[in-house]
């Protein structure tokens, strides 16, 4: 830290943490997150101090015994402005403080690493980008920024690692995003802070960072083969989305390829940036986002898909960069019989690859 | 503007209820008049506004807000001022989601 | 004071020499009794704006995000029936606001009148309020309880509607308009209990008026009565457009 | 007297003083006679054994959710259980016990005696509202003997709208009628001090204790009826399975959050500010001193309420909600922090140059001090955005509303109630064991949750049955503060009800107070006051106080 001497600094985090008094910081944003803690601390205790001495001290020096007959002051202007305003000022710092530190948090770096997770009553579903599949526990690696993509599919839950200082509700029917990258290696807690019910307790599991030689290792042991874009792309094959959304010149809906972070013009006017939590709207509620020149013909999917699949999805659209793999998966179809395509929402498959505790 | 006295008890005459019953007629007929016409993203506007209108109208001459003390009128912004605070800042925050992130 | 022997009546009467029957003894004045309540009545409206508060911002949010299965489930509503219960409640409004001036000039035949009449109008509003919530009972628009999409995903199907030309809604935003029947129903739901309670409390002044007990000078109550039906009736004309008057064109 | 120096308490002359014998208990006998009351002060005298009664009940559930958290474990009692529990304490503490606590009773009993009128304005709305809180507690022990709610008190949807199959309709229903028995207080109070003054009453010669809880009723009339209509909404989509909070069908769930914090927000203040009101009288009293700078403080309390109600999104900046709106809410959030920190200083400078005692109320008023000085400046921890990512749902959220609503607001019933026991029932308490239960209460709180800010930082969530084993440590410490808390908590119902009976008589003014109720006799008459006084000094105006005595000596003389 900038702030107070790099040592003095490793020293009280450090000797806090080790009586189990401080939690250990392994992520960027955890630092900067405890200077601020610090700082309030700091604040609170000469607040605290402060007013503590004043009862103390005007106790002992004006107490009947010493002071039999009060002197009547009515107040003082100039003493009100100063803890007014003192508190004030001291306030605002912590707004804006804080106020960046929560921008930093909730606005991930355009090249972080994405993984999805769902939560559900009781417990957390991590899909990673190359299929691997986790429950209860997340393999990230140091040195790079990993976004999580969040959310339920039941109630609200939250999604709270202690050590990274960072946290996020997963709720029900929409996307909410946060990211970190972590620093130190090793095993550290995942815990469900929003109330969800009966077993809330029991929704935890661990965060487990890895260097980034073990990372890969870990990845390519835990594989399923498939990665969650080519589970997407066959869910996309398999309810016919392709159908519509193809490049030919007669497709009745919007060509897909390189839609993932454009600006879309919708029926209603409305000007959209087209990012996780918009394709997954289009997905499940499609008649609200039509793009505009298009006849609102799309079903819906709500009920029909997982919000794994939905994340699969997702996925391989954000990754389709051309439209050769559109007709790749028109091939498919063609070759699919009817009803093996709904037998294939990604993640089915690779369930044994959870690291499930208990 | 003369401050009636706090005791001294307004009576409104029955022409003034008449207009008023007679405005706030008129009020919903255009209100629905106005409904069938095309106006664009104006149709609530117009709707809203002539609703106001006529809840201004029952508020002041109907309930004796105009002929109220002070008191009474400060009742009824606070009222309004609160009622507003609860909308104007939930909907801030669901429109300013649209705008993404900072 | 601790040794007072005085009993409390006697203190009491000590301080009050004469009033008239119906002002409380802890009041001063007959005035300051008067400013009370109506200031205590008005409080109460406060509560009640912000209790219809919270339903004004839901309505809100839902219909911005669901705008056409909003104008859907507003073509729905029978805008003549609609138009007629606003103008029974606007009349039954200003026969309230009579009775308070009859009240005022002290003429009991007329505070009878009037409080029947904006009984009666009363009444209509809820006979007409249940011809509606019949008619949505039929066509299966209760929602959770019965409810059919029908109408929406195929408005052709049903002849009320023809003159709106309505397309038929994708079945995701046909079924958005149970939630509008939840808001419509929450809504004119909360507002005709508003009426009933009215109406009832009207039916026991009525009973009062003609025993002379607001022609004396004492129109406390119907005044504080006459606030709390205007307010019902301001809540009615938000609803109004709000709820008939999404869209009427097209 | 030896202990003139150190204390102000006056007594008559026990050997020659009596209760007088017609006041407001002894005025009209029998049940019906209190069941049927008109008057304020025995309409607070049952909301005080009421609330007592459910505080007793929320405390006990408070005992076993320690004893649960003794090991790391659920094995005191099962998950769903533990749920049960929390949410029964949550329920009751809030809805039965803080929200009610002092405006229901001490505001009630001294409302009207402060701004001299006879009674409260409208005397059966008052009785009324003690019935509906009755009413919602029945149906709340009903909830409880009929299987319990497991929701949390803050009935997230859909979990309480569609996931539970608990007795979610009739808790809602229960706070559904607690909160109209609110609003009619609160209402009731409003009209009353605007409306009922007695002659020479100006709005700057009230004491504080008058201006916070009408800051507080305002509140109660204007954000109460929201949590009502929310409420409903939640019972009807539990029954008819549809509704707006439902994401599964198209609502909001957020929404819900939306309209449940608008009330629940500003219910923190409903409870606070009373509190704060009594602190103002109990350090005035206790240093013989006007309240430094009254009118920044009664303003403070007037800007808490109109602050108060702009701010309840602070409780949802995880969610989701935009980062545009999040900004504003941090922000107002640190404005209202801001009249919290002047009150505290000007109690502080109100000792300074006073003639200090440390009677029982003035210990409490103490430690409200400290504590809600910690409660309020953690507040700023959670307010300010990026810390509120850390801290929020873990136990360091349950630690501050813990320090603001307990060692807050509950230190400053206990003040209030030991304050003006002697002019409520006419007997004083026994000092020293009075004092003694101070500092043990002192002590116990922060054995309690001192613990729980450190458990919260280190990440443990709130509302946890089990939770893992290293932080057992501190969890051992809570409970065992828990336990002297709760020692804390029993004495003063063993000795008030003794003093019942057996106390000193007080006589008119036992603390030398200048408020308008200490001039009259207690227990007071019926009708407060034999003649309507007319206001002629300031509030805390001690040398009036003072030729007050001086004439009544020369009189007898």
């Amino acid at each position: 830290m900038s702030h107070i001497s790099p040592v003095l600094w490793q020293f009280l985090v450090k000797w806090l943490t080790n009586f189990s008094l401080f939690p250990p910081e392994a992520s960027k944003i955890a630092p900067e997150m405890d200077a601020l803690y610090f700082f309030m601390a700091l604040v609170s205790l000469v607040g605290l101090t402060l007013v503590i001495l004043l009862i103390l001290g005007f106790s002992l020096l004006y107490s009947k015994k010493r002071h039999p007959v009060a002197t009547q002051i009515e107040g003082s202007t100039l003493l009100e402005a100063t803890w007014t305003i003192i508190p004030l000022g001291l306030f605002l710092i912590m707004f804006v403080w804080g106020a960046l530190l929560y921008f930093r948090i909730y606005t991930p770096p355009a090249n972080a690493m994405n993984i999805y997770v769902v939560g559900k009553q009781w417990m957390w579903k991590a899909e990673h980008p190359g299929g691997q599949h986790e429950i209860n526990s997340l393999h990230v690696p140091t040195g790079r920024a990993v976004q999580l993509t969040l959310i339920s599919q039941d109630v609200f839950h939250s999604f709270s690692i202690p050590a990274f200082r960072v946290k996020r509700e997963a709720i029900p029917g929409r996307y909410t995003s946060v990211w970190f990258e972590a620093t130190t290696p090793g095993t550290y807690h995942l815990f469900c802070t929003q109330y969800c019910g009966t077993n809330h307790s029991q929704m935890i599991g661990q965060i487990v960072v890895m260097t980034p030689d073990d990372f890969k290792q870990w990845q390519a042991g835990s594989t399923s083969g498939n990665s969650l874009a080519q589970n997407g792309e066959r869910l996309f094959a398999s309810l016919s989305c392709n159908a519509c959304h193809n490049s030919r010149p007669d497709a009745r809906g919007p060509n897909l390829v390189g839609v993932y972070g454009s600006k879309l013009t919708l029926s209603t006017g409305q000007t959209v940036n087209v990012d996780d939590g918009y394709l997954r709207n289009a997905i499940l509620n499609p008649t609200q986002n039509i793009t505009q020149g298009y006849a609102p013909i799309m079903p819906t999917y709500q009920g029909q898909i997982s919000e794994e699949g939905v994340f699969a999805l997702v996925e391989y659209i954000k990754n389709l960069q051309s439209d050769y793999r559109i007709q790749q998966t028109l091939n498919t179809t063609e070759l699919l019989p009817e009803g093996e395509g709904k037998a294939a929402p990604a993640g089915k498959t690779t369930a044994a690859q959870g690291e499930v505790k208990q | 503007m003369s401050e009636p006295n706090e005791h001294e008890h307004h009576i409104v005459s029955p022409m003034v209820y008449l207009t008023i019953v007679g405005a706030l007629l008129v009020g919903t007929a255009v209100t629905v008049w106005a409904s069938f016409i095309d106006m664009g993203p104006w149709n609530p506007v117009v709707a809203l506004a002539i609703a106001v209108v006529k809840a201004t109208l029952v508020v002041l001459f109907f309930m004796h807000v105009k002929y109220s003390t002070k008191l009474t009128k400060l009742t009824v912004i606070s009222g309004i001022f609160v009622f507003l605070g609860l909308i104007s800042m939930t909907l801030a925050d669901y429109i300013s989601r649209a705008w993404g992130r900072w | 004071m601790s040794d007072s022997t005085t009993t409390a009546h006697g203190a009491l009467a000590e301080s009050h020499h004469e009033h008239p029957p119906y002002q409380r003894h802890h009041f001063e004045s007959v005035e300051q009794q008067f400013d009370t309540t109506n200031f205590a009545m008005w409080l109460f409206l406060l509560t009640e704006v912000m209790f219809f508060g919270g339903l004004f911002t839901a309505y809100l949010i839902l219909r911005n995000w669901y705008y056409p299965a909003f104008v859907a489930g507003s073509h729905q509503l029978n805008i003549g029936w609609g138009t007629a219960n606003t103008a029974v409640l606007i009349t039954s409004s200003f026969t309230m606001a009579m009775a308070v001036w009859n009240a005022e000039m002290k003429r009991k035949g007329g505070l009878v009148l009037c409080l029947v009449l904006t009984f009666i109008l009363g009444l209509g509003f809820l006979g007409i309020k249940t011809i509606e919530y019949h008619e949505k009972w039929e066509k299966h628009h209760i929602p959770g309880i019965r409810y059919s999409v029908k109408s929406f995903v195929n408005p052709a199907s049903d002849p009320d509607i023809a003159q709106y030309g309505d397309k038929p809604l994708a079945p995701d935003m046909a079924a958005k308009t149970e939630l509008y029947f939840f808001l419509y129903f929450a809504m004119t739901g909360m507002h005709a209990l508003h009426m009933i309670i009215g109406i009832a409390i009207l039916g026991y002044m009525i009973y009062r008026a003609r025993n002379d007990a607001y022609t004396t000078g004492h129109v406390t109550f119907v005044e504080n009565f006459g606030l709390y039906w205007h307010f019902v009736d301001i809540i009615w004309i938000f609803l109004f457009p709000l709820l008939y008057l999404i869209s009427r064109h097209q | 007297m030896s202990s003139a120096a150190s204390t102000i308490i006056n007594l008559p002359d026990q050997s020659t003083a009596r209760i007088p014998k017609v006041n407001f208990l002894t005025k009209e006998n029998g049940l019906l006679s209190w069941l049927l009351t008109g008057d304020h002060k025995r309409i607070a005298t049952l909301y005080l054994i009421s609330i007592t009664f459910f505080f007793f009940i929320g405390g006990a559930l408070a005992g076993l959710i320690r004893l649960e958290l003794l090991t790391p474990q659920s094995d005191l009692m099962a998950a769903d259980t533990y749920n049960k529990v929390f949410t029964m304490h949550g329920v009751i503490m809030v809805f039965f016990f803080l929200v009610p606590s002092v405006p229901a009773t001490i505001g009630n009993f001294l409302i009207p005696l402060m701004v001299g009128a006879k009674d409260l304005a409208l005397p059966k709305i008052n009785l009324l509202s003690w019935y509906l809180y009755v009413v919602a507690g029945l149906m709340a022990i009903y909830t409880m003997a009929s299987g319990g709610v497991d929701t949390g008190w803050t009935f997230t949807t859909p979990l309480s709208t569609h996931y539970l199959n608990t007795n979610v309709i009739s808790t809602g229903l229960a706070i559904f009628v607690a909160g109209f028995s609110s609003i009619f207080t609160g209402l009731n109070f409003i009209v009353t001090i605007h409306k009922m003054r007695c002659p020479g009453m100006t709005w700057f010669r009230l004491p504080l204790f008058v201006w916070s809880n009408y800051a507080a009723s305002i509140l109660m009339v204007l954000g109460t009826p929201v949590l009502a209509i929310t409420l409903v909404l939640v019972v009807l989509e539990r029954t008819v399975h549809i509704g707006v909070f439902d994401p599964a069908n198209g609502g909001d769930p957020l929404l819900f959050q939306h309209l449940f914090w608008f009330y629940s927000h500003p219910a923190v203040y409903i409870m606070i500010l009373p509190g704060m009101g009594v602190i103002s009288e109990v350090v005035s009293t206790f240093s013989r001193k006007r309240v430094f700078g009254y009118t920044a403080v009664a303003f403070s309390s007037v800007a808490i309420a109109v602050f108060g109600f702009f701010v309840w999104a602070h409780h949802m900046f995880i969610m989701g909600i935009s980062n545009y709106a999040a900004l504003v809410f941090s922000l107002l959030t640190m404005l209202v922090a801001v009249p919290s920190a002047i009150k505290i200083f000007n109690w502080a400078f109100t000792l300074y140059k006073g003639s200090i005692t440390f009677e029982t109320p003035m210990l409490y008023a103490f430690g409200f001090m400290g504590l809600f000085t910690i409660g309020g400046m953690t507040g700023v921890f959670l307010g300010a955005t990026g810390t509120d990512i850390h801290l929020t749902e873990t136990y360091f959220i349950v630690a501050h509303f813990h320090f603001v609503m307990v060692g807050g607001m509950l230190m400053a019933f206990l003040a209030g109630i030991h304050f003006w026991w002697p002019k409520w029932t006419g007997r004083m308490y026994p000092e020293k064991i009075s004092q003694l239960a101070a500092v043990v209460t002192f002590i116990g709180f922060n054995l309690t949750f001192f613990p729980q800010f450190i458990l919260g930082t280190l990440g443990m969530p709130r509302r946890y049955a089990a939770y893992p084993p290293e932080f057992q440590v501190l969890n051992v410490f809570s409970t065992a503060g828990a336990s002297i808390l709760g020692v804390g908590y029993l004495l003063p119902i063993l000795y008030l009800t003794w003093s019942l009976k057996y106390g000193e008589i007080a006589g008119d003014n036992p603390w030398q107070a200048t408020g308008l109720e200490w001039q009259i006799q207690s227990p007071p008459l019926t009708e407060n006051f034999a003649t309507i006084p007319i206001m002629d000094h300031e509030a805390y105006d001690y040398d009036w106080l003072e030729r007050q005595h001086e004439k009544e000596v020369a009189s007898v003389g």
